[in-house]
């Protein structure tokens, strides 16, 4: 039973905790929710210098070849840190498309690139509100050409790729989806900025008129391609969730703690007391959800999904809880905008929807339970 | 049972309605249906020339004696003339609540006759605003713990210190201020009432910006703040009695009207107009429930008010709605709001123009941790249910009979 | 604005109270508990004395003819005391099926003994687990005969009549659906003691063989009859719900009272405050709704199917948290036989189960919103 | 990061398992899944034979010394041993947790080498059993304010009054007893720990019947009963801290095995087999939501089991599950069950042989309640984590410093 990471993953950790509480503060985040700019270019630069987007990109591709594990606890430091760049869309999605649904040209041509955070990449998938369904899917991908409208593209507005799902042929179903590779800086390509409730991840409303795009991976399979990467991106993302999530508990727990009213910290009120636990309660079980995730991820078992799911699921929960009872405990000065906490609160819920709701996850989840059940 | 008017009380609707037809018009559907509440930007000017013309007619503060301007009625025709208000498109009058609902029922109740006699009539006119001055950074829950001093200095009292959560102070004329004048005897015994204006030389006034983005509320600092005696209100060291029937008031006032418009026929809106993997969201049978939980939940708040108003207009005591209503409002808005993003999808995550509905489920999200906290928090009205309702013990209060200034502060 | 029960209704009220908590204690409900017997047959008589079954009940129907909201005081306080008899059944279930459904024939035959206690009725509906749907209904009568078997009838051992949902033609759907009115007492008809979570509220399983039976109400109308029999039970029970609820919360707020522990009474430490408060707060929220159904049930309001829904909803939500968390809030000794607390947590959930599950309830509340909506 | 056995910890579970193939069989499907636990009704005597042929081997007490019979291994191999024989058809030697888990490790620490040398090995064996004697009417969830009386007597200490949710008394022949020798000193202060007999006279055992039905407890009765001075366990007043060892590894105990076999499959087993409005069970969106949000509770303690075994097998300390497990097991228990009921609709109120899967759901609901009390109370087990996991502050005890006749017990 080894069911935790390596001294040199932890090691690397540390390292990684180390720079960012340096170079990745609050006043990091602040600074991008004030400046409106859509994120912290020194910080990714520094990011580029250190590697970490190559993580788990094979060295035949220019990455480290390090692995998912190594990736994961860097994804965890970066959800302590709230860091303001593009990493989980270039890093967790696009990146992870290429590996999923590339040709060996294309990961030849644009993995290095990732690696290096020479580029910005990107997963496009809504048109609307509601579920995405195959069905709904009207950009079109044809002869080369892409036509049609993605919204709420996270960094969006800084991509230099994009990996969109579009429609590749008649087929309304899912196997007519195709998912097309798109170089997003020509003249085809017309971005509009979007509000976010994360001013700290900016959000686009993408047009393609005959936008010049190529196929990435075969027609029919791009629903299941695409879902493979969800997967793995879920798993990824749940380690900044959880990490969030950890640092929500620590401020509840720091602030109640000096905190005094009646004579006594507010730490030694039971109502504070038992919140805490609960934070602390669900913050474990979705540290272990995603440990889980992490070994599935890292071996690729057949359990991935299902482990992709929980991973998905329980870090969105305990994300969730502890940013709004972090709040709740500071009482009237965490929600000022002076204070931290709204920062965890709003990432919190923008995680929470970035790769669909909980709920899509819940039912991936039964189905897969159907499936090992069955079996 | 019913829900029909007594006689006199249709009578009072009639003449209400009558008098309103002949000063305002009813709202059109427009006006109605505004999720957002963008009647509160309405300006200020329009809030007192309305303000004045109830006054005129008593109609201001219906419930006060007719010698300080208000009709002699009772609660339950200040509740009807409300219902009926509400179907007009006038100002709101929103800015005059403070003043009216606390501030001046403390300075009737403990000023002067001079004093009623000045400030009295132009705040229930809307020419004068009042806000109220207790809250501060080292209160918080505990208001008692409050720090602004007010030191005599002949025949004045000097103030310095500062509050917080101030609503209005932007644009108060007078402020009613709690203040200690004796740090040396416990919590409870040192503070003193006073009411000052807050246009004087030393009130500097800050507003906060909240998470939201929203800047509903103020920083106040006092630097040298100087008053006469006369102003204060009550004995010296006898302020928290006169707050208490602040509070009080207040607790009514902010249970009554909470959440706003965004509630279940929002959700069921959204639900109708959105796909989800198994089809429409509406016939989701986990929509399905959420609605219904949320919809007991507002359903039950809605007709224990009107238990409430029953027994108003059978001249008891209101009930206990008043500290139920925000509990139940704050977390339903909060947990509504985010299943409706859930619902909407990666989109859920755009608000503005961008966003569904120009992102009113967005703003409610963002808006809703303000509510749990606002004039009480969750757990402290859980703890007025268990001590007022319930008559269960106080926690332990080690700071009760201790000087405050040898109370523990973790200073 | 009178949204409140009148004076001579208070009156009716505190009569029943006082009534009950001297015939009707928790040894009454102990007694049915450990001598196996299926209910109380002496405050049964009692309450025929009191004339209680004919309260909503026309007086040309041999009723007192008071109308709904007296019926609905009584039903608080039998819930209040967990009457171990078959009220609900007879009075909520059997009597309303009659007044929907019956022809005058059958009302002037059966009310009158209903109103005075001489039979006992109920209704019998489920065949097995899960949904009770129109399409699974095996139970035939057919020229006057009735064939099949009903499980979980409540009071089914006691019961001299029964009104039986059953297939009256071929047609497999709700348009072929029978009410069927059936003399219990007779050898076309088996009884089975059935085992319940609740042993003051006794269930049966009836097999029908060729018992005599005859049609309650038209053909083809038995299903929506039944729902609106189900609708006004609804409410009458809801009173039970909230009177039971209540008890909960007076039980817990008593033991925290005068129980000690680290020196204090446990009611001064937060926990326990905070869930009395919650419990409180749910309590009121289901006391409103149902008086909002004993409006609608009064005055046959339009609003009747969504303020029964919302009624039943939120009353059983009220009783299972006060129900259970009575118990905890007494700890160990709560979960002891000699105490009185298991026989709410039980009465609790058989309330919640009888006349279907909130699911059901929560369907229909929706429902009934989306057509409000739509109007 | 993988599953796998260290090559140690792989060569100790083959030795055990060739062990267990030579002294037992696998079980079958059958005695596999068995909801109810069928097997804790074995009988003690195939329970001691069992326990005594483990004894021989050493595998009673993995981590004991092997000079009292233990096998001077590591946590983590008792936890394989314990995977390993879970796979056979043994007998449930639960009997003898109670005894070799708290007793017995106190009586190691406290008690003279003649008391170790004359208890430890038939304990180990089974030939004896043990039971706790702490709890009382009196003390619930706050231990230490326990009355049982011990007086001395020359050279004997005279034991009156009573304990209560003892597990296994009935057939236990010795006691572990937390008695107060001193009422005139604080609560903590005043405690004293002994053995004794519970064969002999003045000890009466009474079974306690739970709201389940079932009795998996007894109340003790004790009136003077005489035991030597040589029966004491540390010194007169250090009750608490040897009894602080024994709760400790009670924690650990209850905190790891709970729930039993009803959980998330067997959930989704009967949404198979059910139809609702919309069709099957296992297809409604509402089912499928609940059965999501059980899972991850699950399977998120089942993974934090495994980082704390890792732990274990690198020689750390266990982590924290032990406090989470019961607060998440017990809850998930009563919401599933209520959950499956209403699945089953009104038939869910039927139980025993006429309930479905033998009212399997309806046991579970009903065995709950017990659950969140039994072994500390939620509330206490969220002050524990609070506490020793977060080091927040104690709550304030008012009875800290009282000598113990004179704290309030409001009688």
């Amino acid at each position: 039973m080894n069911f935790d990471f390596s001294d040199d993953q932890k090691m690397l950790k540390d390292q990684a905790h180390k720079f960012l509480s340096e170079k990745c503060t609050p006043k990091t985040v602040r600074g991008v929710y004030q400046s409106g700019s859509t994120f912290d270019r020194a910080l990714w630069k520094q990011i580029a210098e250190l590697g970490w987007a190559g993580t788990a990109i094979p060295e035949q591709y220019g990455g480290l070849g390090l692995g998912y594990l190594e990736l994961c606890v860097i994804a965890e430091e970066l959800g302590r840190a709230l860091a303001p760049v593009p990493f989980s869309s270039t890093v967790y999605q696009f990146a992870e498309a290429l590996l999923v649904s590339g040709s060996e040209e294309q990961k030849q041509r644009l993995l290095p690139k990732v690696a290096g955070c020479e580029i910005i990449g990107t997963l496009a998938r809504a048109e609307g509100p509601g579920a995405i369904l195959p069905k709904n899917i009207r950009t079109t991908f044809r002869n080369g050409k892409l036509n049609g409208k993605k919204t709420a593209v996270v960094d969006g507005m800084d991509a230099d790729y994009a990996v969109v799902l579009a429609r590749g042929s008649d087929d309304a179903g899912e196997r007519g989806l195709q998912l097309a590779l798109v170089d997003l800086k020509q003249a085809g390509v017309k971005r509009r900025a979007q509000q976010s409730i994360d001013p700290s991840r900016a959000h686009a409303e993408l047009t393609f008129e005959n936008a010049n795009a190529e196929a990435l991976g075969k027609q029919g399979e791009a629903w299941s391609d695409l879902n493979r990467v969800l997967d793995r991106a879920a798993i990824l993302m749940a380690f900044e969730q959880v990490g969030g999530a950890d640092v929500c508990l620590q401020m509840a727990k720091g602030y109640a703690m000096e905190r005094y009213a009646f004579g006594r910290p507010i730490a030694s009120f039971q109502a504070i007391k038992h919140k805490l636990a609960d934070m602390y309660v669900g913050n474990e079980l979705a540290r272990s959800n995603a440990y889980y995730g992490a070994w599935a991820l890292s071996t690729g078992a057949r359990e991935l999904p299902l482990a992709a799911a929980a991973a998905r699921v329980s870090a969105t929960q305990a994300f969730d809880f502890s940013a709004k009872e972090n709040i709740q405990t500071h009482g009237g000065v965490g929600f000022t905008w002076e204070f931290d906490c709204h920062f965890y609160y709003k990432r919190s819920r923008e995680l929470g929807l970035a790769l669909g709701p909980q709920r899509v996850w819940k039912d991936k989840l039964v189905t897969q339970l159907e499936l090992s059940n069955a079996a | 049972m019913d829900f029909e008017d007594s006689p006199e009380e249709a009578r009072f609707r009639a003449e209400a309605r009558a008098w309103l037809d002949a000063n305002a018009k009813l709202k059109t559907a427009r006006d109605a249906g505004d999720p957002l509440g963008e009647d509160d930007k309405t300006s200020l000017k329009a809030a007192k020339a309305w303000q004045a013309k109830k006054a005129e007619k008593g109609y201001a503060r219906i419930t006060w004696p007719k010698e300080v301007g208000g009709l002699g009625g009772t609660p339950m025709q200040q509740v009807i003339f409300n219902q009926e208000e509400a179907k007009y498109d006038v100002a709101n009058t929103g800015a005059f609540a403070i003043g009216l609902g606390m501030c001046i029922p403390t300075l009737m109740a403990y000023g002067s006759k001079e004093a009623i006699a000045r400030y009295v009539k132009p705040a229930l006119r809307g020419d004068e605003i009042w806000c109220q001055l207790f809250s501060e950074p080292a209160g918080g829950s505990d208001v008692a713990a409050l720090r602004t001093r007010a030191e005599k200095d002949g025949n004045d009292w000097v103030i310095n210190g500062s509050k917080v959560w101030t609503t209005g102070a932007q644009f108060s004329d007078y402020g009613l201020l709690l203040a200690r004048t004796d740090p040396t005897v416990p919590k409870h015994k040192g503070l003193t009432m006073f009411y000052l204006s807050m246009k004087q030389p030393g009130v500097e006034v800050r507003p906060i910006k909240q998470a939201s983005g929203a800047s509903g509320f103020n920083e106040i600092f006092f630097t040298n703040v100087r008053i006469p005696d006369s102003q204060r209100l009550g004995e010296v060291g006898q302020g928290w009695q006169a707050a208490l029937t602040t509070l009080m008031h207040e607790r009514l006032a902010v249970g009554g009207g909470t959440g706003g418009a965004l509630d279940v026929p929002q959700l069921v809106q959204l639900a109708r107009e959105l796909e989800l993997e198994d089809g429409p969201a509406i016939k989701n049978a986990a929509v399905r429930e959420k609605i219904a939980d949320w919809y007991v939940r507002s359903a039950g708040l809605k007709y224990t008010t009107y238990r409430t108003m029953t027994a108003l207009s059978r001249g008891q005591q209101p009930g206990p709605e008043a500290s139920i209503a925000k509990i139940v409002v704050a977390s339903k808005l909060q947990d509504l709001s985010a299943f409706a993003m859930e619902l909407e999808g990666e989109v859920g995550a755009l608000t503005g123009e961008d966003g569904v509905e120009n992102g009113a489920f967005q703003m409610g999200w963002l808006g809703a941790p303000g509510l749990r906290i606002a004039g009480g928090t969750d757990e402290i009205l859980r703890n007025i249910i268990a001590e007022r309702v319930l008559g269960l013990p106080q926690d332990i209060r080690v700071d009760k009979d201790v000087p405050f200034n040898k109370a523990p502060t973790g200073k």
